[in-house]
Parts: structure tokens; C-alpha cells; sequence
């Protein structure tokens, strides 16, 4: 019995091999590729025809053995022919960039052996280049834009007209009452910093909101608030915020402009300037709210040990475990966002923010019905019956982007 | 005037970005690369920004003899010997980077040790925070502290010697929970980045200008 | 004074000391550990061994001094990698301060293999084998550009060749004409590349990045925007092991690991102290 | 010759700034304020080797590699929207500035709308439609909800969303651990470059 296996395997290892052996060529041959076609490049401006074709026998991934593919083409069936590319061999397609929209071209793919010998197929054609008004292959992105831009322009205009938005309470921002509190207590200054953070920075923005906030209470304590900054358009921003904050209150006699102070755009520079002041004044209470680098470890660990009450908040990803780490309250990144809205009440902030919440919702929604929907299609499937699997893939494949 | 025109730019650069977008008909689609060329040629610009700042308060401390001026002369002295090298090199090897040019010189035994060891220096930093700062406080920290030490240890050759399964353990925390959390995150930044660009291209968002 | 007293009041300077010398002392004395090579660095390993001979690679230094020691390993890998399976490889970077890198990089390696040349057609030749692009400023919209002409943006190489004297550039026009991208990052640069060529046109990206920005990059990885990932120090030690060619990676491992080590023992030994004293101030 | 004096203008840079750990001293001083002159040079020899030289001098004014006259002339724009950007040195028009500065944030700001939806929602979205058939993507898809839950700010957090966003604490907290081991061995792998850079190139001299 076993050698029985055995032979009929053999056998069928020998008809395999036959199978595989190519057809006996003799050596040195050059066939042409098969199959070559020519068509307009989609969803382009017309400057581009796609040319593909099928290996050529001799293209088995030897670079020794086979050169590469030569795409020659010609404004006639009859010629004159010219290079327009050349491709390495195992490749089957080729973009030709070297064309005219509206233009009629003809092409022929030459396999090119290592000693420049060449077998060409072809010519086909005509192709047309063509431009196109709209390109179809992004459709998805088209319409995740319209839908996101109407669900955000649809809430700001909502906010602007004083509809009250609902943003739930935010933990650290409590802490800001009595972390200034705490300080006042103690007698001590308050320490603000927006890390490195230009004023386009989204983040910088809301930072800005909650300074105002820090800054009202400041004034009705008469608590001394330092803010050294690190980009001297924002520090001329948060001297007009300060500012304006303390006169809030009926205290515009407190503010010092020097407090709120510009050290160096250097990154070390500035965290050796922060420490700096952070160990000389020993400050009750610190803010780290804007976008921080490295300088965010360095500056907090030192807070951390005068022992102040730290409340930080960033959409900087890499230093979020740090301020978890090191400071008393952190606002992880969006959630700071909602933070100076929670507290400005800024319709423009507040509508977007409800614009992109309900879009979470649709995507909270929309995994968990496809996850439900995946599960029973791969069920069915296992069933026997693929139907649902096939739409389920369908989905998918529509959020495909190229 | 000082603030339309500027939100009246920002507006047309921005609409065209996004039509281009989807439509490759001319004049669009030529339209979107002499943009993105425009960009590319005035951002360059922005490097030059805070050099002049720079300079002028530096040569102010060194003329007044201000607190701290010799400083300022070695920063001065920097910039010239660099600034130096830098045109020595394009004239003479017509190419900044030429592996033999005073530019590369300056570039490899200046600033190199300069920068890498300021970032080197986070190395103490970090091992002194680690210590002082993490602590297994509340239930978020213990849960940071507890995945922060299976992923030291299983991404060095170490983490395997001491327990064969920890690299493995520390794959699967990048691969899964880890980049869910991740997943989830940056959709959110990229709604937030997304509502942010269209109130700057409508013109409600003009922080920028300030 | 009591121990656990002592030992929360721990002078920095001394953290510092054991740190160096945790760092130092596997390096003077060249100690070495095997590299075990994780899933996504065999995969971006695999993306560029998988290629046709002779395609065409472009690798982007995105990185500068302060994670040179990172990401240079990585590069000089990767060119190894390529110059050995004779892959073209195009040379561009968009942080200013790390270009250099990139041509110290090129000029090492090729001069590794003409070392063990003997014909012109061994070796590895400028123009023909490798090309150095330059900078320019623009990220994003330099990415989309590039991917309908790159003489939009860069007319010539760094030393002012027209890119069309190059042989290796006549046929490079956009991102169709690339085969795979290796973008070494240290910043948003990797994200951008992903998001305005990979997204945009299709461009076969794998990352090698520091240790900061790898944990963010596994999400693209997941969802199969990019073919592999070769994060940090160890990233480029397991790099250098499927090369077999040895490096400053594999040589730092060592440090690397009695560094994490200490460092532990530092975190546990400060929470003891913590609790200890917690329990003491609650009577 | 050269290159052993250079090691050793390097490794004294190196050593002075890591006198830093010891304390704050004029060594340390020194070497800042040298690499903050040095990097102010590099950055106007590339903006003129890297930008104005090849993007406008060569096209426009020597007109090499342009064939069409209005693609030469035409980059009169943004040589001049870049000279406004300068105009931030000169108090008295520096609001002319913004002017450039708008190029920029239009041109970057039209990007980013269509490139996160292309580049991070639409395939981030992809990837987690999946089916339950593994713990690896139950965990997955319950991680990216519940961290989207975590950042859901217009419903009061109670019941239902309550506990999804406590897991999604728990997901976050996992992530920022793992980026904290990531960012340590980073750092360590720097300190690792410079003292492998003193012991390898700089001592091995004196043998």
C-alpha cells in the first residue's frame, strides 16, 4: 500500500514537473509580451495614457536574463516611432506622461533582452488622452467632505444664534478654581505656559480661552500669574487677554505687563527658562496648556518637585503620558478643546465641536451595526450562504481611496 | 483692507485646494501644482523669519556691553563662522552638502554634538522623572505605569532572556489595544483638524492674523 | 533621616551617574545580545526584498542630529539592502537640518560596494544607481506635487544636475515611476507622507521611525497604509540582523537593555518609597 | 588632521553640554548660545541653496528649465508674497506679511480638509469594519468606540456612556504607557549615539 502512495505520488510529482517545464525554447530567444492595450488614464487632465501588457516568457525575474520592456509610440499606425518609456522587467504596465489631451497615439511594447535585442508587439491604438470634470475615484472623500462641512457650519450658525449647546463637565477644569485658590493660600504666583505652540495652533487658541479664565480668578485674588513665553506673537496675545481679564473684576491695577514675558524661541532655552523661574519663585499652582515637545518632561518634573498643584492639557500625543504622570489634573487632547468652549462659550468652537460629535456618533453607530453585520456574514458564509459577506465586503471596499 | 485681503487669499487658495481636488479638467489640476509650487517657494521664507530677531538683539547686547554679552558674541561668532563655510562651499563645490566642503565640516563637528547631545540630555531627564514622577497613584496611572514596563521590557533584547512570551506580550500590546486607543484619537484630531481648516477658509477662524 | 526618607529625597546627580554608567559600560566593553526581528520590520524588510531587481526606491530623511543616532542605522541598512539587489534609489529630505545625513548615508555604503567592485558595471554610480535630490521647504504640498511631475520641484539634484542628465531620473516623472517609499521620521513628515502621496496616489510607503513616533504608526499599519514599520534603536538593530551587517543598532542593545532595566528598578524602588511613606503619614 | 581636530572640538561640545547635568555653568552656556548662531547661518544658506536659488533664480531670472515664458514670469508671485513675509522685520508694514502668511495657511488648510478624510478617515474608518470572529478584533473595534466615547462631549457622561467611556480610559491609558516605554527607549537610544560617539571616536584617539 505504502508504495503504491509512493509511486502514484511520484507520478504525480513527475506530470507536475512536465507541466511546469516551459516549452522548449531554444536559447538566446526574445518572444514579444502578449496582450498589449493602450488606454486614456482616468480621472486625470488628459496628459496621460495607461499601457499595459502580458510578460514576456523570457521575463521569469532574471535580471541577467531580461533587460526590461521599451514603450515606443507614434502619432500613426505606420509610425515614426519614438521611445516615450522604459520599464524593468516583471512590471506590466506603464504610464505615459508624454502625451497632448485630444491627440491620437499608437503604441507598441518592446521585451529587451540584455543585448539590446528587442521583440516588439503591437502597435495598438488609438488612444485618446482625454481630461476628465470629475474624479470618480473620489467620490467617498466628496461626500465625507459635504457631509462634514455641513454638520459643522449647520452648528456654528446654530451656536452663533445663542442656541445653548450642551458640553459636559470637564474634570481638570474645576481643578483651575482650586488650584488658583490653593496658591492664593500659600501666597504664592501662579505659573502659565503654552509650550511651544504658534497662535495657528488650534490648541494655542484654546489655551488662550482658559488663560482668560486663570486670569479673571488671579485678578479677584490678587494673585501674581507669569506667563514666559516662547513665540512673541503669542505672548503679545496673552498680554491683551491678560489684560482684559483683569479688568474683568474691576483689578486692571494688578496687571504687570512684565509678568507675562518673552524668554527665547531656542526649545532648551526656553525649559531652562521655565525651571528657572519654577525653582526661584516656587509657584503654588501650573498651567502647561498649548503643544509641548520634549521640553514638556523637563519643565513638569521640575513643578512636580516644589511641589505645586499641576494641571496640563495638550493635543500633543508623544507627551501626554508625562503630564499623566507628573501633573495633578491632564486634559487629554480634544477633551482640552472642549475645555476652553466649556468655558468661552465661543460659538464657533462650540458648533464644531457638535458638528464633529454627532459625526462620532455616526461612526460609533456605524462600527458597531458593521461588526454585528461582519459576524453573521462570516457565520452565513461558513453556512454556506456568501451573500451577506459579499455586501458586507462591499462596504469596505467603498472607503478604499485608491 | 489690513485684514480682507489677507482672509480674501486665504478664501481663493483654499477653495481652489478643494476644488482641484476633484476635478483634473484644466485649468484645475494646473492650477493645484502652481499653488502647491507657490507654497513650497514662500514657506521656504518663513525660515528666515526669526534669524533677524535673532541677530539684532544680539548685536544690541554686544554693543551696550549688556549683562551677558559675551554669550551673545559666541552666538555671533557661530553664525559668521557657519554663515563662512556655507559660501565657501557653494562657490567652490557648488553644492552646500559636498562631503569635503567647510560647510559639512562645521555641520559635522559643531552642530551635530550640539544638537544630539542637547537631545541626549533627556536621557537623565527621563530617568530622573521616572523616578520622581511616576507613581502608581490612581487606577490610570498604575494601568500607564504597569503597559510602560511590559513595552521597556519586551522591546529589548533583555525582555526576552528574562520570560520568552514578553516580546510577544509586547506586540500584541502595540498591534491591538494600543493602536485602537491610537485609532481612536486620531480620527478625533482629524475631525478637529478638518473643522479648523474650514473656519479658516471661510474666514471665521483669524487667529493667524493677528 | 530613615532609608525610605533617604531614598524619596534621592539626589538627581546620582540618578544621573547610574544612568551613565548603565549606558557606558555595555558600550567600552562591545557586550552583545541576539535580536530577536518582530513582525512589521520583517515586513518592510520583505517590501523591498520582494521587488523586481532594479526597481526604483525613494527614501525621504526626515529626521536631523537630535535622532540621528536612531534613524541612521536605519538608512544605512536600508541602503544595503537596495545597492545589493541593485534597486535605484532616489534621495530627497524635508527636514532641513538632516540632509547631510542622508548624503554621509549614500557616500558610505556605495563606497562599501565599489570597495568590492570590479567593473563599472558593479559598482555603484551616481546618476545611474543612485541620485541625491536635495530639499525643498513645503511638506504636504510638496508630497501632492511630486506626484504629477517632480521637475516641478526639483529641476536638478542637489549639486544643480538637470534631472534629465541623470539617467536614472529620465524616466522618473511622479510617483507611478516609484516603487516603494522609505520614509525615515522623526516627526509629522511620516504622517504626511502617508496621508498626501500614500492615500492620494497609491504610493507603497514603509516607515522607519524613532521610538517617539512609532507607537503612532501603528494604526496606518493595521489598516495596511503602510507595508512596514522599523521603530527606534531596536527597529534598527533587527533591520541590520535581516541584513546581516551589523551595526551601531545591534551594538547599542545591550545598553539599551541595562538602561530600561535601571530605569524600572528606579520606577518600583520610587513607588516602595511613595507607598512606605503614604502608609506612614496615614496613622 | 582635520578630522581629529574636528572629533575633538566635538567631543568638547559634547562634554560641555552634558555639564549641564552636574549644573547650570558657563561651559554649558557657551555651547547653547554657539548652536543657536550656528543654526541661524544654516538656516539662511538653505532657504538661498534650497529655495530661492532653485525655485526662482534658475526658472525665473536665468530661465533655465522652462520652456514656457509664463511659467517663467509668473513666479513673480511668490517671490514677491515671500518678500512680503519679510515684512515682519520692518514694524511699519509688517501687517503686509499676513498677506503671505494667508497664502500659506489657504494652501494648507485646503490640503487638510481633503487629506485627513482621504488619508485618515475613510482608510481608518476601513480598517475597523471587521467581523468578531477574533479576540484581537473584538478588542480592537470595542477600543476605537469606546475611545471615541471617551471624547464624546455633548452628552452627559452617565449609564451606558458612562461605563463605554471608562473603558476608553483604560484603552487611552494602555496607549500613553506604551508610547511612554516607546519615547524612553528613544531617549536612552540618543544618550546611547553620544557616549558611543565619545568611547568609539573621541578615546579611541589616544590609544
Amino acid at each position: 500500500m505504502k508504495r503504491l502512495m509512493a509511486s502514484l505520488l511520484l507520478i504525480a510529482w513527475w506530470q507536475a514537473a512536465a507541466a511546469q517545464e516551459p516549452a522548449p525554447v531554444a536559447p538566446g530567444t526574445l518572444e514579444p509580451p502578449g496582450m498589449v492595450t493602450a488606454v486614456d488614464a482616468p480621472n486625470d487632465e488628459g496628459q496621460a495614457v495607461n499601457v499595459s501588457w502580458e510578460r514576456s516568457p523570457q521575463d521569469a525575474g532574471d535580471a541577467t536574463a531580461f533587460k526590461g520592456y521599451r514603450i515606443d509610440r507614434a502619432p500613426d499606425r505606420a509610425g515614426p516611432w519614438t521611445e516615450a518609456g522604459f520599464v524593468i522587467g516583471g512590471k506590466t504596465q506603464f504610464q505615459d506622461t508624454g502625451v497632448r489631451a485630444g491627440q491620437t497615439y499608437f503604441y507598441r511594447v518592446a521585451a529587451v533582452a540584455p543585448d539590446d535585442r528587442a521583440a516588439e508587439a503591437g502597435p495598438v491604438g488609438p488612444a485618446v488622452p482625454r481630461a476628465q470634470w470629475f474624479n470618480t475615484s473620489r467620490v467617498n472623500v466628496l461626500v465625507f467632505t459635504g457631509l462634514l462641512s455641513f454638520l459643522i457650519i449647520w452648528y456654528i450658525e446654530r451656536a452663533k444664534r445663542g442656541e445653548p449647546l450642551y458640553i459636559r463637565k470637564i474634570q481638570g477644569l474645576d481643578a483651575i478654581d482650586d488650584a488658583v485658590g490653593r496658591a492664593t493660600e500659600m501666597g504664592k504666583p501662579i505659573l502659565y505656559s503654552f509650550g511651544l505652540g504658534e497662535i495657528r495652533d488650534i490648541v494655542t487658541v484654546a489655551s488662550l480661552a482658559i488663560l482668560r479664565q486663570v486670569a479673571v480668578r488671579c485678578a479677584e485674588h490678587g494673585t501674581e500669574l507669569l506667563v514666559p513665553n516662547w513665540d512673541p506673537i503669542v505672548m503679545a496675545a496673552a498680554q491683551e487677554t491678560v489684560q482684559q481679564a483683569y479688568a474683568e473684576p474691576g483689578r486692571p491695577d494688578l496687571y504687570k505687563e512684565g509678568n507675562i514675558s518673552f524668554l527665547t524661541t531656542d526649545q532648551f532655552g526656553y525649559a531652562a527658562g521655565v525651571d528657572g523661574m519654577i525653582v526661584r519663585q516656587k509657584p503654588g499652582a501650573i498651567f502647561f496648556l498649548g503643544y509641548f515637545y520634549a521640553e514638556a518632561l523637563i519643565m513638569s518634573e521640575t513643578g512636580h518637585s516644589v511641589g505645586a498643584i499641576q494641571i496640563a492639557g495638550t493635543t500633543a500625543i508623544t507627551q501626554l503620558p508625562f503630564f499623566i504622570a507628573s501633573c495633578d489634573y491632564t486634559l487629554i487632547g480634544e477633551e482640552m478643546l472642549a475645555a476652553s468652549c466649556y468655558i468661552k462659550r465661543d460659538p464657533q468652537l462650540l458648533g464644531s465641536l457638535k458638528g464633529e460629535d454627532l459625526f462620532k456618533a455616526a461612526l460609533i453607530l456605524g462600527f458597531a451595526a458593521m461588526a454585528v453585520m461582519g459576524t453573521a456574514s462570516v457565520i452565513l458564509d461558513n453556512g454556506g450562504s456568501p451573500g451577506l459577506l459579499r455586501v458586507f465586503r462591499a462596504i469596505g471596499e467603498w472607503f478604499a481611496t485608491v | 483692507m489690513k485684514k480682507e485681503i489677507p482672509l480674501l487669499i486665504t478664501f481663493l487658495t483654499g477653495v481652489i485646494i478643494v476644488v482641484t481636488f476633484f476635478i483634473p479638467h484644466q485649468p484645475f489640476g494646473g492650477m493645484q501644482q502652481r499653488l502647491l509650487i507657490w507654497y513650497s517657494i514662500v514657506l521656504g521664507f518663513t525660515l528666515l523669519l526669526g534669524v533677524d530677531n535673532l541677530l539684532r538683539g544680539n548685536i544690541r547686547r554686544m554693543a551696550r556691553r549688556q549683562a551677558g554679552w559675551g554669550y551673545a558674541a559666541v552666538l555671533m561668532a557661530g553664525f559668521v563662522i557657519c554663515f563662512v563655510a556655507g559660501v565657501v562651499s557653494l562657490a567652490r563645490h557648488n553644492s552646500l552638502i559636498a562631503l569635503n566642503g567647510p560647510f559639512m565640516y562645521v555641520y559635522t563637528y559643531m552642530i551635530v554634538p550640539l544638537q544630539a547631545t542637547m537631545f541626549a540630555l533627556l536621557a537623565f531627564f527621563i530617568a530622573s522623572a521616572a523616578y520622581r514622577a511616576f507613581r502608581a497613584r490612581t487606577l490610570e496611572a498604575t494601568l500607564l505605569l504597569i503597559t510602560a514596563a511590559i513595552v521597556m521590557l519586551g522591546r529589548v533584547p533583555v525582555g526576552a532572556e528574562l520570560w520568552d512570551k514578553l516580546p510577544q506580550i509586547q506586540d500584541w500590546i502595540m498591534e491591538v489595544p494600543q493602536m485602537a486607543a491610537k485609532r481612536g484619537i486620531f480620527i478625533g484630531i482629524a475631525l478637529g483638524t478638518i473643522a479648523m481648516s474650514l473656519r479658516v477658509i471661510l474666514g471665521l477662524e483669524r487667529t493667524y492674523l493677528s | 533621616m530613615n532609608f525610605f526618607e533617604k531614598l524619596v529625597s534621592l539626589d538627581r546627580r546620582f540618578i544621573y551617574l547610574s544612568l551613565g554608567l548603565a549606558v557606558i559600560i555595555p558600550i567600552v566593553f562591545k557586550l552583545v545580545l541576539p535580536v530577536r526581528v518582530s513582525e512589521p520590520v520583517r515586513a518592510a524588510y520583505e517590501s523591498i526584498e520582494r521587488l523586481t531587481e532594479g526597481s526604483t526606491i525613494m527614501v525621504s530623511i526626515d529626521y536631523d542630529a537630535s535622532s540621528e543616532p536612531e534613524l541612521q542605522p536605519m538608512l544605512l541598512s536600508v541602503l544595503r539592502q537596495c545597492f545589493a539587489k541593485r534597486h535605484k534609489v532616489v534621495l530627497l529630505g524635508q527636514w532641513p537640518l538632516g540632509l547631510p545625513f542622508g548624503e554621509i548615508g549614500l557616500n558610505a555604503v556605495s563606497g562599501e560596494f565599489n570597495a568590492r567592485a570590479s567593473s563599472n558595471a558593479d559598482s555603484i554610480v551616481y546618476g545611474r544607481d543612485y541620485v541625491n535630490l536635495g530639499y525643498r521647504p513645503g511638506y504636504r504640498a510638496l508630497m501632492v506635487g511630486l506626484g504629477r511631475e517632480f521637475r516641478d520641484f526639483f529641476a536638478a539634484d542637489y549639486r544643480g544636475t538637470p534631472l534629465d542628465n541623470l539617467p536614472l531620473m529620465r524616466g522618473v516623472h511622479n510617483y507611478n515611476n516609484i516603487d516603494l517609499l522609505v520614509g525615515l521620521e522623526a516627526g509629522q513628515a511620516g504622517d504626511e507622507w502617508i496621508q498626501y502621496a500614500g492615500a492620494r496616489y497609491g504610493l507603497n510607503i514603509v516607515i522607519g521611525s524613532t521610538g517617539v513616533v512609532a507607537p503612532d504608526m501603528f494604526h496606518y499599519l493595521q489598516a495596511k497604509q503602510i507595508k512596514g514599520l522599523v521603530g527606534g534603536l531596536q527597529g534598527a538593530a533587527e533591520y541590520e540582523t535581516l541584513v546581516k551587517h551589523p551595526g551601531t543598532g545591534t551594538a547599542g542593545m545591550v545598553a539599551q537593555s541595562t538602561a530600561h532595566v535601571l530605569l524600572l528598578v528606579f520606577i518600583i524602588l520610587g513607588n516602595i518609597a511613595y507607598f512606605v511613606m503614604k502608609g506612614r503619614k496615614q496613622p | 588632521m582635520t578630522s581629529v581636530i574636528g572629533t575633538w572640538i566635538a567631543a568638547g561640545l559634547t562634554l560641555a553640554i552634558f555639564s549641564f547635568l552636574y549644573r547650570d555653568n558657563p561651559a554649558y552656556k557657551f555651547a547653547e548660545h554657539l548652536y543657536v548662531g550656528v543654526s541661524a547661518a544654516f538656516a539662511v544658506l538653505y532657504t538661498w541653496a534650497f529655495d530661492i536659488w532653485p525655485m526662482l533664480v534658475e526658472p525665473m531670472i536665468l530661465g533655465r528649465g522652462v520652456a514656457d515664458p509664463v511659467d517663467r514670469w509668473i513666479l513673480i508671485v511668490p517671490a514677491c508674497f515671500g518678500l512680503l513675509m519679510l515684512a515682519r522685520w520692518i514694524p511699519r508694514v509688517a501687517w503686509l506679511s499676513r498677506w503671505a502668511i494667508s497664502l500659506t495657511v489657504g494652501i494648507a488648510a485646503g490640503l487638510g480638509i481633503t487629506g485627513q478624510i482621504q488619508g485618515i478617515l475613510l482608510p481608518q474608518i476601513r480598517g475597523t469594519l471587521l467581523p468578531m470572529n477574533s479576540i484581537d478584533n473584538i478588542i480592537l473595534v470595542v477600543g476605537v468606540i469606546t475611545t471615541l466615547v471617551y471624547f464624546y462631549f455633548s452628552v452627559e457622561h452617565k449609564g451606558l456612556v458612562k461605563a463605554g467611556a471608562r473603558i476608553g480610559v483604560v484603552f487611552i491609558m494602555a496607549s500613553f504607557g506604551a508610547s511612554f516605554g516607546y519615547t524612553v527607549m528613544a531617549r536612552i537610544s540618543l544618550l546611547i549615539g553620544r557616549l558611543n560617539f565619545l568611547v568609539t571616536d573621541w578615546l579611541h584617539l589616544f590609544r
